[in-house]
């Protein structure tokens, strides 16, 4: 009974980062109609970015005088400013030349940037422990240690066996908390109807009034912001991040959007949570299932691509003629 | 003096290499139904759309209320008054009639305004209003094009652009639809461009007409002078 | 028109094949010219290790100890032709390093190489080593049938293998401490493999209970469920069978789940300087076993260790670095038995039959070239540091192990 | 390589089988500079070569050489014939150079067999690495574990391959576009971990001990001595390579001027009008499914047979992506594009092996500016031409 409770905490939380990327991939799809397969590298650069923003701010001495709260705030904006100009560069040279070509252009060129961004982060950072892991362990004490010295055992809050800790809630908390925004984001503000509107007509969209380039741009820069904040939590997730992990997570955030349905923002958080149970239920229960669980991750995935393509809780589309 | 509420002259646009629009010139007196007349592909849309600035023109000018719009992008044009509705371009079909219509209505801010605008739509279009919370993918042929139009009309647009508006609906429709367009220009006083296949529906409503053939306009005069050319004579098949 | 072209072309055809095949043959002549019988001026050695991709810290370091204990040699003045060596990067990938096997073995003056971190790539070249007759001492792949019957006399191992280093761990934690309930976590490498199997096979042999086997993925960050199953096994001891990245994050996460009451063990791989970066507090009480005997205990090995550290590289001592030093040593003394016009042939007699004492001790290949100095000892993360385990506070009994 | 730069027509004397000869001539010393001399000169030669290539692309010039080769076939067969006898043997003292050679041949077989998919149907399959690694393993099983003779395992290789690509490509026939992508590197991904996972395939140690192809007792990995000269043992075995890959180029070549090859394109215009045009879609994309994997399999089974060694690590995703990236760089859909990109990518892995760490960085951005500025690649897809290299006419009525 502990051990599937366990099991189902992680899973959770793993299924929280898959979902971050993936509703990366469901609004970049619905607004542009592309795979925009660098998101998961989009989100390690975000981890990145907040550790070498960290490196350089605390070198500068600005996080003994704030206090912790307002750091971390400082952090995420750096890294979302960074990972929103990336979305815009993803966007002007990943995105734009081929609005006109086949479909497959967009996905192999951000395959293509996705190499790039990976191969430049591995080239300036390899791998480095994320501090803030280990400052949102400590509690703030830490932070002014890089990586390596004393962080705290985490304070346990709800304890069954020690495993939903502070930084747990955390991760959860913050993704329903993007979640929610998002959906009001998406429901009530003009930017985020515009954004639907596009999704679903383009040509009308615009024939209606709205501004497409503008919205389509915003929509990288909101997802540039959103893949931070997901790398921030995978990051403070693992405790680690390294630079060839953004492969991982868009391959399995690609594959949580199709499973959820590729063009439904909500279909990522169902298929983000199925992956991540199917993965920590294979490797938790199956002897030896570790070394299976990705594969079997896969064929389940391979298993929806074919059977029902429209994803759990996307809408059937007639092929048009 | 007559205000022309469009002044469209010598345009020309190419879709890749292909000439879609060669020297076109027409204008649009204010408060006037004007029609398009021609074929498939004889450049109907892409006129629209040259208008409303989806496509480039390569050369020739656009004058909305004597004043040039060439240099402005899409939504600028539609801020400036210009409406399209096009059934062919279908609706936002995840939303429901009313959002539809909201979005229509995207450039007013006033909710009080909006409001109001919604409810003279559902007067003029009451089919509507049985409809409000469906969503649009779930609507008829001839709902869904009243809802583009009533999208366009939503605006009080200065001037309305309408592809074909008949298009693939049953008779019983068409001539609702034809009865909406009438009552819009009567009593709203609103001018409109319509394009259309439907030669004599579409000259029973206009004050004038062009005839359009593989990008040119081939004719133009009243309704009646229409109605007497070899043009409308031997409607082009569609 | 037409005839006459093709007359002209076959004409063209005879000419030009002749002109091609008198520049090869010419290109063949310039290459063959190399003098046999007089002494050389360079004899060239091939190394191999990863300097770039994910071993690339292990991979680097042992090309540094390697150069500097050959550009000591070329200093020392013993040798009358200088020795150069080609260092080439395989990248822990099987084809990059068989490519660049064929770059050395291309050379006519290279009589012997050394090289591998990884046993797959190990495997991709040995073939290439082989079928040009040229000895290569593996100092640092450590699976198992590298060195074999069939391989001898031309590859040779100055490392242990996964056995030889594994069962001291075993001796040392099974029968003196008493740990009886296993959990194995690898990683899916050739390296992983090799230690999983042979571990597992030694606690069949002493009578421990194996509660479970994981393998992981390189690159895997997340071992939490891995962690919760270890937990509910009911384990007390975990052995890890593969590199620093993984060993350091499982262990941070085992502490983090409160496990640290489950003892951490693991093989040379996760002897690092990472593994303590990366796992920080959690790192402390892993303990690892190393090969070979602690370099700081002897004068030659300090003078290695100060020497290295003089040398301003960045990249630590590794687990193999020593062995890299050492293997460039017995070759040095391979080539002083071969005299002035070393040849591979000789080389390969020279490494097989050699007796190099150096910093490891005294090595000697037994009958099909694996190594007999198996020496290891333990070492143990103390106040994030690795502290050789006789040494430390653990074996004093100020601190303690997690109860077997 | 002196174009004069306002006339966009070629020399006339080159308009003779001389010219034939002499293009035919300039190539293979471009060949061969660019895969034997130091880094340097053989960047800069490359470089050059792309260059002059992508001028005379501009001036039309290409289509020019190309008519004149058709026109004298017989003198551009017949001297390709000799200097693709001779190349080999300007390598025969140049083992590494050779070994390039080998690894040359082998990606250019395995990227024509992706530009059946990507390039003529448009079907992005991100597996192409996979299909060369079950060639590469049904060869090693057979061969080290079964004793079979290497040829009997060859052919059994292209069996299995053909027959995973029949099995790839049947769940492919329901998918489209990016769920084809995701399926195919769902299953590139899943292949590698499996075999990472199976201790019968060696797992991440691999299977060694590979035989080498022989005829007879004539090992065609070994080194021989002919005339006294001592020749490189990798030879033999690049004379068997460029005989495989001219093979490959003539059946691609006719698959791509047949009925079929139009059929591919016309699938990878529009689906639906295909079907209305009465093409048997799931036919031909399963041909073209198992005609590729086929090609990579051989690559793959050939490549194992080279090295007597085959692991996991070789079949994975990146090298997925590099034969990807050389089927685009190359001109998709153009088999001489893709042979030619398969060459410029394998130089270029092997002289900047100095700095892998950047290599997939290259590659990466290689890909990224070839999509933006010529995604045609470096030779794009000619108009079709039904009488070209062959005699017959194969389909009587262009419709182009």
């Amino acid at each position: 009974m502990e051990l599937l409770f366990g099991q189902i905490i992680n899973a959770i939380l793993l299924g929280c980062t898959y979902t971050l990327v993936a509703i990366g991939f469901s609004l970049f799809f619905g607004v542009m109609d592309v795979v925009v397969f660098c998101a998961g590298d989009i989100a390690i650069f975000g981890a990145f970015s907040i550790m070498g923003a960290y490196t350089i701010l605390a070198s500068a001495g600005i996080f003994s005088v704030l206090p912790f709260t307002v750091a971390v705030f400082i952090l995420l904006l750096v890294a979302s400013i960074l990972c929103a100009s990336l979305g815009l560069l993803t966007y002007r040279f990943s995105v734009k030349p081929f609005e006109n070509t086949s479909a497959l252009m967009p996905l192999l060129s951000t395959i293509a940037l996705g190499v790039v961004i990976k191969e430049v982060l591995g080239l300036v950072f390899q791998r480095v422990v994320n501090p803030l892991a280990k400052a949102a362990a400590s509690g703030g004490e830490a932070l002014a240690v890089q990586g390596g010295r004393n962080p705290q055992a985490m304070p346990v809050l709800i304890a069954p066996d020690g495993t939903i800790t502070e930084r747990n809630l955390i991760i959860i908390g913050v993704t329903l908390f993007l979640l929610l925004a998002l959906f009001l984001f998406l429901n009530k503000t003009k930017i985020g109807l515009s954004m639907q509107a596009i999704s679903q007509n383009k040509d009308l969209s615009r024939m209606i009034g709205i501004n497409v380039n503008r919205i389509v741009i915003l929509t990288f820069v909101i997802g540039g912001v959103l893949l931070a904040i997901g790398g921030f939590l995978v990051g403070s997730y693992n405790t680690i991040i390294r630079f060839d992990n953004g492969t991982m997570y868009g391959t399995k955030g690609f594959a949580a959007a199709v499973v959820g349905g590729l063009s439904n923002i909500y279909g990522a958080i169902v298929g983000g949570m199925l992956l991540a149970f199917v993965e920590v239920f294979v490797s938790g229960y199956i002897p030896n299932g570790t070394a299976y669980s990705s594969i079997i991750a896969f064929v389940v995935v391979v298993f929806f691509i074919v059977f029902k393509p429209e994803g759990i809780i996307g809408e059937k589309t007639v092929e048009k003629v | 003096m007559t205000q022309k509420t469009l002044e469209i002259s010598n345009i020309s646009t190419r879709y890749g290499q292909i000439p879609m629009l060669m020297n076109v010139s027409l204008e649009i007196r204010k408060g006037h139904i004007a029609c398009v007349l021609g074929a498939n592909g004889a450049g109907k849309t892409t006129l629209l759309k040259t208008i409303l600035g989806m496509v480039k023109a390569d050369t020739g000018s656009i004058k909305l209320n004597g004043e040039s719009i060439d240099h402005l992008p899409t939504h600028k044009r539609v801020e400036k008054g210009i409406a399209m509705a096009a059934a062919a371009f279908g609706t936002l079909h995840k939303m429901t009639v009313e959002k539809n219509l909201k979005m229509g209505a995207y450039y007013i801010n006033d909710n009080k305004l909006l409001n109001e605008r919604l409810e003279q739509v559902y007067q003029s279009f009451p089919i509507l209003k049985e409809r409000l919370n469906q969503k649009a993918g779930t609507l008829s042929g001839g709902e869904r094009t009243m809802l583009t139009i009533a999208r366009a009309v939503i605006n009080k647009p200065t001037l309305l652009m309408l592809d074909e508006p008949s298009l693939g609906l049953a008779p019983i429709m068409v001539e609702e639809v034809f009865r909406v367009i009438k009552k819009l220009n009567e009593k709203d006083n609103m001018t409109i461009l319509l394009v259309e296949q439907n030669a004599q529906k579409a000259l029973d409503v206009s004050h004038y007409g062009y005839v359009i053939q593989k990008g040119q306009i081939v004719f133009k005069g009243e309704p009646d002078e229409l109605r007497s050319s070899e043009y409308v004579e031997n409607p082009v098949a569609g | 028109m037409l005839k006459k072209s093709r007359k002209y072309s076959l004409l063209w055809l005879v000419v030009l094949m002749a002109a091609l095949l008198i520049a090869a043959g010419c290109g063949g002549q310039d290459a063959g010219t190399g003098g046999d019988s007089e002494a050389p001026d360079v004899v060239k050695l091939g190394f191999l290790s990863p300097i770039t991709g994910p071993n690339s810290a292990e991979g680097a370091a042992a090309r540094n100890a390697f150069l500097m204990a050959i550009d000591a040699a070329n200093a020392s003045g013993e040798f009358p032709y200088t020795i150069e060596v080609i260092v080439i990067d395989d990248a822990s990938k099987p084809e990059v390093g068989a490519a660049g096997a064929q770059q050395i073995v291309a050379d006519e003056k290279v009589v012997a190489a050394t090289g591998h971190w990884n046993s797959g790539v190990a495997e991709a070249t040995i073939p290439i080593f082989k079928q040009a007759e040229i000895p290569l001492l593996i100092w640092g792949a450590i699976k198992e049938g590298l060195t074999s019957p069939e391989n001898y006399p031309y590859i040779t191992r100055s490392a242990p293998t996964a056995a030889q280093e594994n069962e001291p761990l075993a001796n040392i934690l099974i029968k003196d401490m008493g740990y009886k309930k296993w959990f194995i976590v690898s990683d899916v490498t050739s390296y992983g493999e090799a230690n999983t199997e042979v571990f597992t096979k030694i606690l069949a042999d002493m009578g421990c209970e194996l509660l479970g086997t994981e393998k992981v993925q390189e690159g895997t960050v997340d071992f939490r469920p891995i962690i919760q199953k270890i937990k509910s096994s009911g384990a007390t001891a975990v052995y890890f069978g593969g590199v620093v990245t993984e060993a350091s994050l499982l262990k941070n996460q085992m502490h983090e789940a409160g496990m640290d009451d489950v003892l951490f063990a693991g093989i040379s791989g996760i002897y690092s300087e990472d593994f303590l970066k990366i796992g920080a507090e959690a790192a402390e009480g892993a303990l690892a076993i190393k090969p070979g005997i602690d370099p700081s205990k002897s004068p030659e090995g300090q003078k290695f260790l100060d020497d290295y550290a003089a040398g301003g590289y960045s990249e630590p001592v590794g687990a193999f670095t020593p062995y890299a030093y050492e293997a460039a040593l017995i070759l040095l003394n391979a080539l002083k038995q071969c005299g002035d016009n070393p040849t591979p042939a000789a080389m390969v007699d020279a490494i097989k039959d050699s007796e190099t004492t150096g910093i490891m001790g005294t090595t000697t290949f037994n009958e099909f070239g694996q190594t007999n100095n198996v020496a290891a000892y333990m070492l143990v993360v103390q106040d994030g540091k690795w502290v050789s385990f006789d040494e430390s506070e653990y074996a004093t009994g100020t601190r303690v192990l997690p109860q077997p | 390589m002196k174009d004069q730069g306002t006339k966009p027509s070629i020399p006339n004397f080159l308009y003779s089988a001389l010219g034939v000869l002499m293009i035919n001539l300039i190539i293979f010393v471009l060949l061969y500079v660019i895969i034997a001399a130091e880094f340097a000169v053989s960047m800069i030669t490359l470089l050059c070569t792309i260059l002059v290539m992508l001028y005379l692309d501009k001036k039309g010039l290409i289509n020019e050489i190309f008519s004149i080769f058709i026109k004298y076939k017989r003198t551009a067969l017949i001297s390709t014939v000799v200097l693709a006898l001779i190349f080999p043997l300007m390598l025969a003292d140049k083992r590494y150079i050779a070994h390039i050679a080998i690894i040359v041949t082998v990606y250019g077989m395995a990227a024509l067999g992706l530009n059946f998919q990507m390039g003529s149907t448009n079907m992005v399959n991100f597996a192409p690495a996979a299909f060369m690694g079950i060639g590469a393993y049904s060869i090693a099983v057979l061969t080290a574990k079964f004793g079979m003779s290497s040829w009997v395992a060859l052919a059994i290789a292209i069996l299995t391959s053909g027959l995973m690509g029949l099995l790839i490509g049947i769940p492919t026939l329901r998918t489209k576009d990016y769920y084809l992508s995701l399926v195919t590197m769902a299953l590139q991904l899943a292949f590698t971990m499996v075999l990472f996972n199976i201790p019968y395939l060696g797992g991440p140690n691999g299977i060694s001990g590979v035989k080498p192809l022989s005829i007879g007792e004539f090992s065609l990995v070994k080194s021989y001595t002919v005339f006294g000269v001592k020749i490189a043992p990798q030879i033999p075995y690049l004379y068997l390579c460029i005989l495989i890959l001219a093979l490959f180029i003539y059946i691609a070549m006719r698959i791509y001027i047949s009925r079929i090859g139009l059929s591919l394109n016309t699938i990878a215009q529009d689906e639906v009008a295909a079907n209305c045009l009465g093409i048997n879609i799931a036919a031909r994309k399963l041909f073209a499914f198992v005609i590729g994997a086929i090609f990579c399999g051989v690559a793959g089974a050939l490549y194992g047979s080279y090295t007597s060694y085959v692991g996991p690590d070789d079949f994975g995703f990146p090298k997925s992506l590099m034969i990807i990236c050389m089927v685009i760089l190359g001109g998709m859909d153009n088999v001489v594009g893709v042979v030619t990109g398969a060459f410029i990518l394998t130089v270029i892995t092997e002289k900047l092996r100095v700095f892998s760490d950047f290599q997939q960085l290259v590659y990466g951005l290689i890909l990224l500016t070839v999509l933006i500025v010529r995604p045609a690649g470096l030779i794009p897809k000619r108009v079709r031409n039904y009488c070209m290299v062959f005699k017959k006419n194969i389909v009587k009525h262009t419709q182009d």
